[in-house]
């Protein structure tokens, strides 16, 4: 075995990967549609970040490249504004915003 | 993968109308953002997808995805983005005003 | 010929607008300069037509980027003539604002709303790439929500929020167009795309991409059946916002069809004029029978414009030199009548307190000259000679009967009529009749709101009895539409 | 601290001028030569050298690395159990920590160690509400906290 | 030519300096002379050796408008009568009209109506001689309107505007299908090409085009129903426009254009059919009215109808009686109209049931009228021009030409006992206004002002005409040569040499005239016998109810129609016009093969760019079902980050930066926005709503998603990118080329990118700051 | 060549790393999925995301760094960003959730913090 042949294998597991974490991304979607309540799609935004942010982790690998790379810092802070400015909101929203009815 | 990304797009185009044609103010001006995505997503397949570097240059890569599409997009998020927010004000300043949320009832009268 | 010229009309709105917001606060100063900067926009404007009457398309690659590769401005005479109606109408209705505004609405922002819209009325006739006609066509919009909110009234609200998304939703279909037609022919330059069309074997896409866009441009121009957001809108905001509306952004709407298909959508005429046809057909009568409808003087107008729109697709969809020429002679006219008609309702509505015609009585008595620009208006709209909008509809007409298309034209006929008894109603029920001794007129505000009305109608006048003057352009321009390739040649030259 | 801390990077900026070459790893060398210099000049500085705090947030880390994988594999166990194996709850946890950033630095520990999530602190500072997955260890996870994370955090800031 | 047709608009121009010397000398006096002169201009062509005469002035040459004046028979004999009878009831109206009316007004429209109407009869070209039509129509408009401040004066004017209007824009449409097929605008070379014209298609359509704007304007059955109204107006504006001069130019249009539609059966048949019939109904109504002026307007209606059938028997001689009674016509209904006016004047009513036994208070009045209701009448006397006219008429309708359609031959054969009812019937009418008016009981207590003779001056211009009356009589062969044969020859093309004699000898003619003398006294005599037939005909069936029922409908359906779909409702406007779209371009689509499918030039297809775009979709999708709107945010928010994912994935790195930021703000503003809102509308919608809501949304969403696999599957050029790519460093000075073409290559559009979000940014500061007052 | 049993040693590492990340990642997911209410799923997502992202941020940078001498410290910074943050997010998350009223899951709740919160609103039912 060669080194480029273990190359190939890391192309082949970054692929993986990316497979997994796109479905894994897929099944947080669908807690982040089913709810029931906001916190929990708060909570399913916030894993959807982290997935993205792996995603075009693995993405800069496939591509070999750094221009992705502010994406990942960028969904990072977006990411914790984002929830911080959530969880404020639903805080403050003194309604119960279920689903039910 | 065009095709495939095509009724991505397509989906997005319903999704957003579908919204469009609600009744509550929000989920209109959700329908609107739904459909520039849309929008920018057809934008994105009409280049052609996936060949290529992004359009940065570098010394040794001769091959690039489209960068047009890409400068157009990038025209378009901008622009509706602004019209978003605009809208979403005006939507706020309409449902203050009129004390209603519901389109259907800001229809007013013919003649008035 | 290579000249910074083209760009002037677009830049110098632009400063304008730009200028005025930073002195937003000074009211009295902002208002003479607004008018200042508009007689020197239109006097600019004049002489950009001037040059291109006397030595033809003016271009200009912007940043030195060769076309097809940049944005190339293209100041055809179409689009020159156009520019200068545009500004024109714009310097009837800066000297109308002051009178007819609150100053709480000139103070916020409402000359620079007005001269952005200028700026992205002007880029839209001007420029010759799709892509940046879409963000011209941005400006515009965005400088029409800014107008059309401009107060905040409770109604107001409630109508803007339709236009606007109304509006949205066709700018998003249209920038989708562009990415369609940039696939198939992978440039977003007209006088390429027009180039290129000529060499594709397999149409139908064209055809389906050139009916989507169509229908972008439709619903701006407020053909049948896409009118639905164009009237009441048109009715709640400033009568001189109406009134650049209804003169600048469904023309807008009628330019794009022209320019698209008289230079890139002309391969398969026997599915798109022919639906344009129809459209106009339907878009006369239902137009037509929308100003009938209603018993507010602003609504009337509002709705006159639609057939006025029928009637230039009309002259689109039967393509040929004399319709064409018609077209384009009648959307000037209409642009400016249409504009002195929005200034004349509001200054009634303004004066007397209401737009409800079965308010009003005997106002002849009150508003003499303004009742007898109605009168005019009224012809000039139906198209009775010698008024301007006779000459437009006469050569539509004479096209139409030429090409055999005899349907279309009666039913253009029967519109005038009704188009006629619409205004006309407002003259004999509002004006005619007793005196009404409640109304109390305002005899300075009256007249400063009357003389931009007189001076637009005027124009038309003008335009109708010294058609001959003014038809060796009209006829250059129908020339140069019904041959796309001098719209080619001007931007690939040499 | 404070002070030293910008007068390293100032260092380390420095350095990278006088280098000519403005990358991370140039300015990471500068910053190590600025630590090098401050433990020189250690004495001619009136507060304590700020490395020895570091070094505390290092064994501080390492302790919450440690929790952190240990906390990751019992979720990761729970999640994949086939029978959901839980008894949630919410307890409170008295707390001796006083300012806002320890009891911060405290809750999101706790977050990230084993089983328990921080849901609020009290408005007097002496409680926090823990959401533990096994409610029934309470006193246990009580004592584990303030004997590993509380006292690391106080050995830090004071 | 062209100055005696722009002296009156010339004159215009003056009346307001001249009115505000009014309180001295009446305004009608100044404007007297206009008409007298260009009758003495006008009266010196009369003569054996008359030649037609063109002037020529161009306008718009390039659309074939020019201003072709035209002088030959017919044009003359029109023209001396508008500015003979105009002289004339310029003269009345001195009197009639007080000075403190609005006179500068009054004669402003009297003399634009001249202008008007010497340029319908003189033009030769035929845009001019509509231009010149529309301004009689308005001039009308504005003369019935002059006491705008009644109802029925704003009802007639409108009226008339309408019918005649509706009437001129046909007439052009026959106008402009003339000129596409003859190439010619000018009415004389249309009928060199006579034979371009009668071999064309579209002949059935210019014929009706054509006569509908001439019978509306000359009140032909059944558009008749205009002119009773209008006769809100003055009385010498009756007089003058709505009996002599105006309602003639239909007759007018009919005789310019004979030469052209003679050969055509079917102009026969209409012209000659719709005469008829109008002679018929009119005179039968004239007889209900209780109006001194609506019997005179049914009268002229019916008149008018008699010469229209005249012009459609198309025979030489039938021309010329049609040409003789327009004279004769035009001297006693002018005269009979003054006197109505006077009698309105002097008594204050024009009810004929209040009126009576005038003759004695109103001697001279009624004398006057004797003559001009007999003539009218058609009674056989020899110095009454009316008999001879309604002689020839009989005489004319016994032989019509040949025919060859069945039709044809039918109305042939019932014409002449057409012809007969009518007459008697006029007869009838012409007995009832002069008897009843003048003899019987006198009702003085009914009266508003107690009538006497009127004042010398008013007496003039009927005198004038009744003497012509007389005169023409006398002498009915006085202007034959040199007057009326010429007329004639203009419209029949033959020059006619008609000799007029009071006794033909016990022919058919004669035999009729001695019915209608017979059957009218009978019928005027028991009338009250046989008065109620009225109410079984016309009973309901008036065409003033049709009229008033289309207003009225139009009122109320155009309004009910428009409020029903434009309902503003903002949904119903969406879908309709999305519907629109998507079925239409989908039609065309289908009908153009525009579909097109193509995989030999596509990217591979990987596993989690589909994920990805399914988490997409599945955001968007989401929004709709989310049940409140945090989560439809949230869900939102997914759905744009995947898209920023998927920029990602196709090397937009720039884009998938833009992306989230943006949609993030967007996110956040709308989380803003709507938490300062309460949640105000519970989500109601029906299975009805979702259903609608999603089959249009699936439409259009296929119909873009078919257009965009087309459009990517018809890539036929190389895209100008490789030209960014190929100089962005060189000549952009840049590497990121997205960057250098947004900056530098497309820099315009940054500019104006920038220029939207300014002025979204000052909207929504002023949207937020500037508010209204009633909001509070 | 010693380099190549190095590059060998480091594609496993950088595999091993990705593959680690990868699956506490698909865990969050599933915890996500199969947890009964907010707190529980909140479980899931601080930790093991956190060793997840922690993962494939290592495994890229590494991969940058050896494979291709590209030193791309925004990775790690964008990793230590969120090892800060997730806590902290989890943390407003749940205080929110609780705070507008979703309840726990389980039998037999024990929640200090709801009785707490009672006791302070209505003083006179103090246990
Ligand atoms: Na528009
Ligand atoms: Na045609």
């Amino acid at each position: 075995m060669t080194s480029t042949d273990f190359y190939y294998i890391t192309e082949i597991v970054t692929y993986i990967c990316l497979v997994a974490t796109s479905v894994s991304l897929i099944l947080l979607m669908i807690r982040a549609i089913k709810g029931p309540t906001n916190p929990d799609r708060a909570v399913a935004l916030d894993a959807i970040g982290i997935n993205l942010m792996a995603l075009v982790g693995l993405i800069a690998i496939l591509l070999v490249t750094t221009k992705l790379n502010d994406i990942v810092l960028l969904i990072g802070i977006l990411l914790f504004i984002g929830t911080i400015a959530l969880a404020k909101f639903i805080e403050k929203g003194v309604i119960i915003d279920r689903d039910e009815r | 993968m065009e095709i495939i990304m095509s009724v991505v797009a397509g989906v997005l185009f319903a999704a957003g109308i579908y919204n469009l044609l609600q009744k509550q103010l929000l989920r209109i001006v959700i329908g609107t953002v739904i459909l520039s995505n849309g929008a920018h997503l057809f934008i994105l397949t009409m280049g052609k997808l996936k060949r290529g570097a992004p359009p940065v240059l570098e010394y040794g890569i001769s091959d690039y995805a489209d960068p047009l599409p890409q400068a157009l997009i990038l025209t378009s998020i901008v622009i509706s983005f602004g019209l978003t927010s605009l809208l979403l004000v005006l939507s706020y300043r309409a449902a203050q005003e009129n004390n209603t949320d519901n389109m259907e009832k800001l229809r007013g009268n013919h003649d008035e | 010929m290579m000249s910074n010229l083209a760009v002037l009309p677009i830049i110098i709105p632009l400063v304008s607008g730009i200028l005025l917001a930073f002195f937003h606060t000074k009211t009295p100063f902002v208002r003479h300069a607004a008018k200042l900067l508009s007689v020197i926009s239109t006097g600019v404007a004049a002489y950009v037509f001037y040059y291109v009457v006397q030595n033809g398309t003016v271009t200009l690659e912007t940043g030195g980027w060769e076309a097809p590769y940049g944005i190339v401005l293209v100041a055809d005479l179409l689009a020159v003539t156009l520019v200068l109606t545009t500004n024109v109408i714009g310097l009837a209705c800066v000297f109308y604002a002051p009178y007819s505004l609150t100053e709480q609405k000139e103070r916020y922002y409402f000359y620079t709303f007005f001269f952005l819209l200028i700026t992205g009325v002007s880029g839209a006739f001007l420029t010759g790439d799709l892509f940046n006609l879409f963000v011209f066509f941005e400006v515009l919009l965005m400088a029409s929500y800014a107008l059309i909110t401009l107060g905040g009234e409770k109604v107001q609200l409630r109508e803007s929020i339709k236009y606007v998304l109304v509006n949205l939703f066709s700018s998003i279909v249209f920038v989708t167009t562009v990415a369609f037609l940039y696939s198939v022919l992978g440039t977003v330059n007209m006088a390429q795309m027009a180039e290129r069309v000529q060499e594709v074997e397999q149409q139908g896409i064209l055809t389906t991409i050139g009916i989507l866009l169509f229908f972008v441009f439709a619903t701006k121009a407020a053909l049948f059946p896409l009118y639905y957001w164009l009237p009441k809108p048109y009715t709640v905001p400033n009568p001189v916002v109406s009134a650049m509306f209804a003169a600048l952004l469904t023309k807008v709407g009628v330019y794009s069809i022209i320019r698209m298909f008289t230079l890139v959508f002309i391969h398969d005429t026997t599915v798109t004029h022919e639906l344009f046809i129809w459209i106009a057909g339907f878009t006369l009568v239902f137009g037509a029978i929308g100003a009938l409808s209603t018993n507010n003087i602003k609504l009337v107008i509002a709705y006159n414009i639609i057939p006025a729109v029928g009637f230039m697709v009309m002259g689109i969809g039967i393509y040929n030199k004399t319709a064409l020429s018609g077209s384009v002679y009648y959307m000037i006219s209409d642009m400016i009548i249409k504009a002195a008609l929005f200034l004349l309702a509001g200054a009634v509505a303004h004066i007397v307190g209401t737009s409800d015609l079965r308010k009003m009585k005997g106002l002849i008595h009150q508003l003499p000259l303004l009742g007898w620009l109605l009168f005019i208006s009224a012809f000039v709209l139906a198209g009775v000679p010698p008024f301007s909008g006779f000459i437009g509809k006469l050569m539509i007409m004479q096209g139409g009967f030429a090409d055999g298309e005899i349907a279309i034209v009666i039913i253009g006929l029967l519109s005038s009529l009704l188009i006629l008894y619409s205004i006309m109603k407002i003259f004999v029920r509002g004006f005619w009749g007793e005196k009404d001794e409640n109304i109390v007129i305002d005899r300075k505000t009256a007249t400063a709101l009357t003389w931009p009305v007189a001076f637009l109608v005027f124009l038309t006048v003008l335009l109708g009895i010294g058609a001959e003057i003014f038809y060796p352009v009209i006829d250059n321009i129908s020339n140069q539409l019904m041959n796309p390739e001098i719209y080619i040649d001007s931007v690939f030259k040499e | 601290m404070p002070f030293q801390i910008l007068l390293n990077i100032l260092i380390a900026v420095m350095w990278m001028f006088m280098s000519e070459s403005y990358t991370f790893s140039t300015f990471f060398g500068g910053y190590l030569i600025g630590i090098l210099l401050l433990l020189v000049l250690q004495r001619f500085i009136p507060d304590a050298f700020y490395m020895q705090r570091v070094v505390k947030v290092l064994k501080l880390m390492l302790l919450f690395t440690k929790e952190l994988i240990l906390s990751n594999l019992q979720i990761v166990k729970l999640v994949y159990k086939p029978k959901l194996d839980i008894t949630p709850g919410i307890f409170a946890l008295p707390t001796e920590l006083k300012s806002d950033w320890e009891i911060t630095l405290l809750a999101n520990l706790i977050s990230l160690t084993p089983g328990t999530l921080s849901i609020a602190v009290s408005d007097d500072n002496s409680l926090i509400y823990i959401h533990a997955m096994h409610i029934d260890d309470t006193q246990e996870s009580i004592q584990e906290i303030k004997d590993s994370f509380e006292k690391a955090i106080m050995e830090v800031t004071r | 030519m062209l100055f005696a047709v722009l002296l009156p608009l010339i004159l215009t121009l003056l009346i307001p300096f001249l009115s505000k010397v009014k309180d001295k000398v009446h305004t009608g006096i100044f404007v007297f002379f206009i008409p007298l002169g260009i009758f003495i201009f006008f009266v010196r062509f009369i003569g054996e050796g008359f030649s037609p005469e063109l002037e020529s002035y161009p306008w718009i040459p390039s659309l074939g408008i020019s201003l072709d004046f035209y002088l030959d028979g017919l044009s003359l004999l029109f023209v001396l009568l508008i500015s003979g009878i105009g002289a004339l009831v310029t003269l009345y109206s001195i009197f009639y009209l007080h000075k403190s009316e609005k006179l500068a007004h009054f004669y402003v429209y009297l003399l634009l109506f001249m202008t008007a109407m010497l340029g319908v009869v003189l033009s030769d070209n035929v845009y001019v001689l509509y231009t010149f039509w529309e301004l009689t129509s308005i001039s009308s408009f504005l003369l019935i309107g002059y006491w705008n401040h009644r109802e029925g004066s704003r009802y007639g004017a409108m009226k008339s505007m309408l019918i005649t209007v509706f009437g001129g824009l046909s007439m052009l449409g026959a106008f402009m299908l003339l000129h596409v097929i003859t190439g010619v605008t000018s009415v004389q070379q249309m009928i060199g090409s006579v034979d371009l014209i009668l071999s064309s298609d579209y002949l059935p359509l210019i014929l009706t085009l054509l006569l509908l704007g001439a019978f509306t304007k000359s009140a032909q059955f059944p558009f008749h129903i205009w002119l009773p109204d209008a006769m809100e107006a003055p009385t010498p504006v009756s007089a003058y426009l709505h009996s002599a001069t105006m309602v003639k130019a239909g007759i007018f249009l009919v005789a310019r254009f004979s030469p052209i539609f003679h050969g055509y059966e079917w102009f026969f048949i209409v012209v000659s059919g719709i005469g008829i019939i109008t002679l018929c109904w009119a005179s039968y109504m004239a007889v209900r009215q209780t109006d001194l002026k609506g019997i005179l307007a049914f009268s002229t209606v019916s008149q008018l109808g008699m010469i229209m059938a005249m012009l459609g028997f198309g025979t030489e001689a039938a021309v010329f009686a049609a040409v003789f009674h327009i004279l004769n016509h035009a001297t006693f209904k002018g005269s009979l109209f003054m006197i109505a006016g006077i009698i309105d004047h002097e008594s204050g009513t024009r009810d004929i049931r209040k009126l009576g036994g005038l003759m004695t208070l109103m001697p001279i009045s009624a004398t006057l009228a004797l003559f001009a209701s007999l003539s009218m009448a058609g009674v056989p006397l020899p110095f009454l021009n009316g008999f001879y006219s309604k002689e020839l008429f009989f005489e004319n309708s016994l032989h019509i030409g040949d025919t060859t359609l069945l039709i044809a031959s039918v109305m042939k054969q019932a014409i002449p006992y057409l012809a007969v009812f009518g007459s008697i019937f006029t007869f009838v009418y012409s007995m009832y206004f002069l008897f009843g008016t003048f003899t019987g009981k006198q009702k003085l207590e009914q009266l508003p002002k107690k009538p006497h003779e009127a004042p010398i001056g008013m007496l003039i211009a009927p005198a004038i005409l009744v003497f012509g009356v007389i005169f023409i009589g006398l002498f009915p062969n006085l202007f034959n040569e040199t007057f009326l044969a010429h007329a004639a020859e203009a419209i029949s093309g033959v020059k006619t040499h008609e000799h007029i004699v009071y006794w033909h000898g016990l022919k058919p003619a004669f035999y009729m005239s001695l019915i209608v003398v017979a059957f009218g006294t009978i019928l005027y005599l028991f009338r009250e016998k046989w008065w109620n037939i009225y109410k079984t005909i016309p009973g309901d069936l008036s065409f003033n109810r049709v009229y008033n029922r289309t207003l009225k409908g139009l009122d109320v359906y155009t309004s009910k129609l428009t409020k029903g779909y434009m309902n503003g409702s903002l949904r119903r406007y969406t879908a309709l016009i999305i519907s629109t779209i998507f079925i239409v371009t989908g039609l065309v689509m289908a009908g153009t093969n525009g579909f097109t499918f193509k995989t030999d030039d596509l990217a591979p297809i990987t596993l989690p760019e589909i994920f990805v775009g399914i988490m997409v979709i599945a955001g968007a999708v989401g929004t709709i079902l989310a049940k409140n709107n945090v989560a439809a945010i949230i869900i939102l928010g997914v759905s744009g980050y995947g898209q920023a994912l998927l920029f990602v994935f196709y090397r937009a790195p720039d884009l998938a930066l833009t992306q989230l930021v943006i949609e993030t703000i967007t996110v956040a503003l709308l989380l803003l926005c709507f938490h300062h809102l309460p949640q105000l509308s519970r989500r109601t919608e029906g299975t009805g709503f979702r259903l609608t809501n999603a089959v249009i949304a699936v439409g259009f969403g296929t119909l873009m998603t078919l257009i965009g696999i087309s459009a990517h599957s018809s890539k036929w050029f190389a895209t100008i990118s490789d030209y960014f790519l190929e100089t962005s460093h060189d000549l952009g000075g840049g590497d990121n080329v997205v960057n250098v073409i947004l900056v530098d290559m497309r820099g315009l559009d940054t500019l104006f990118e920038i220029t939207v979000l300014g002025i979204a940014a000052f909207s929504i500061y002023s949207l937020i700051k500037l508010r209204s007052k009633e909001g509070e | 060549m010693t380099g190549t049993s190095v590059d060998i040693f480091m594609d496993i590492l950088i595999s091993i790393c990705l593959l680690v990340g990868t699956f506490f990642i698909f865990s969050t997911s599933i915890g996500l999925l199969r947890f009964p209410d907010v707190y529980t799923r909140m479980h899931a997502a601080t930790k093991a995301s956190t060793l997840g992202i922690a993962g494939i941020m290592i495994g890229a940078f590494l991969f940058l760094y050896v494979e291709h001498g590209i030193f791309s410290g925004k990775l790690i910074l964008g990793l230590l960003f969120v090892l800060l943050t997730v806590p902290v997010s989890g943390h407003m998350i749940s205080r929110a959730a609780h705070r507008s009223g979703v309840k726990p899951w389980g039998d037999k709740v024990r929640d200090d913090y709801t009785e707490a919160i009672r006791a302070k609103e209505n003083p006179d039912h103090m246990k």
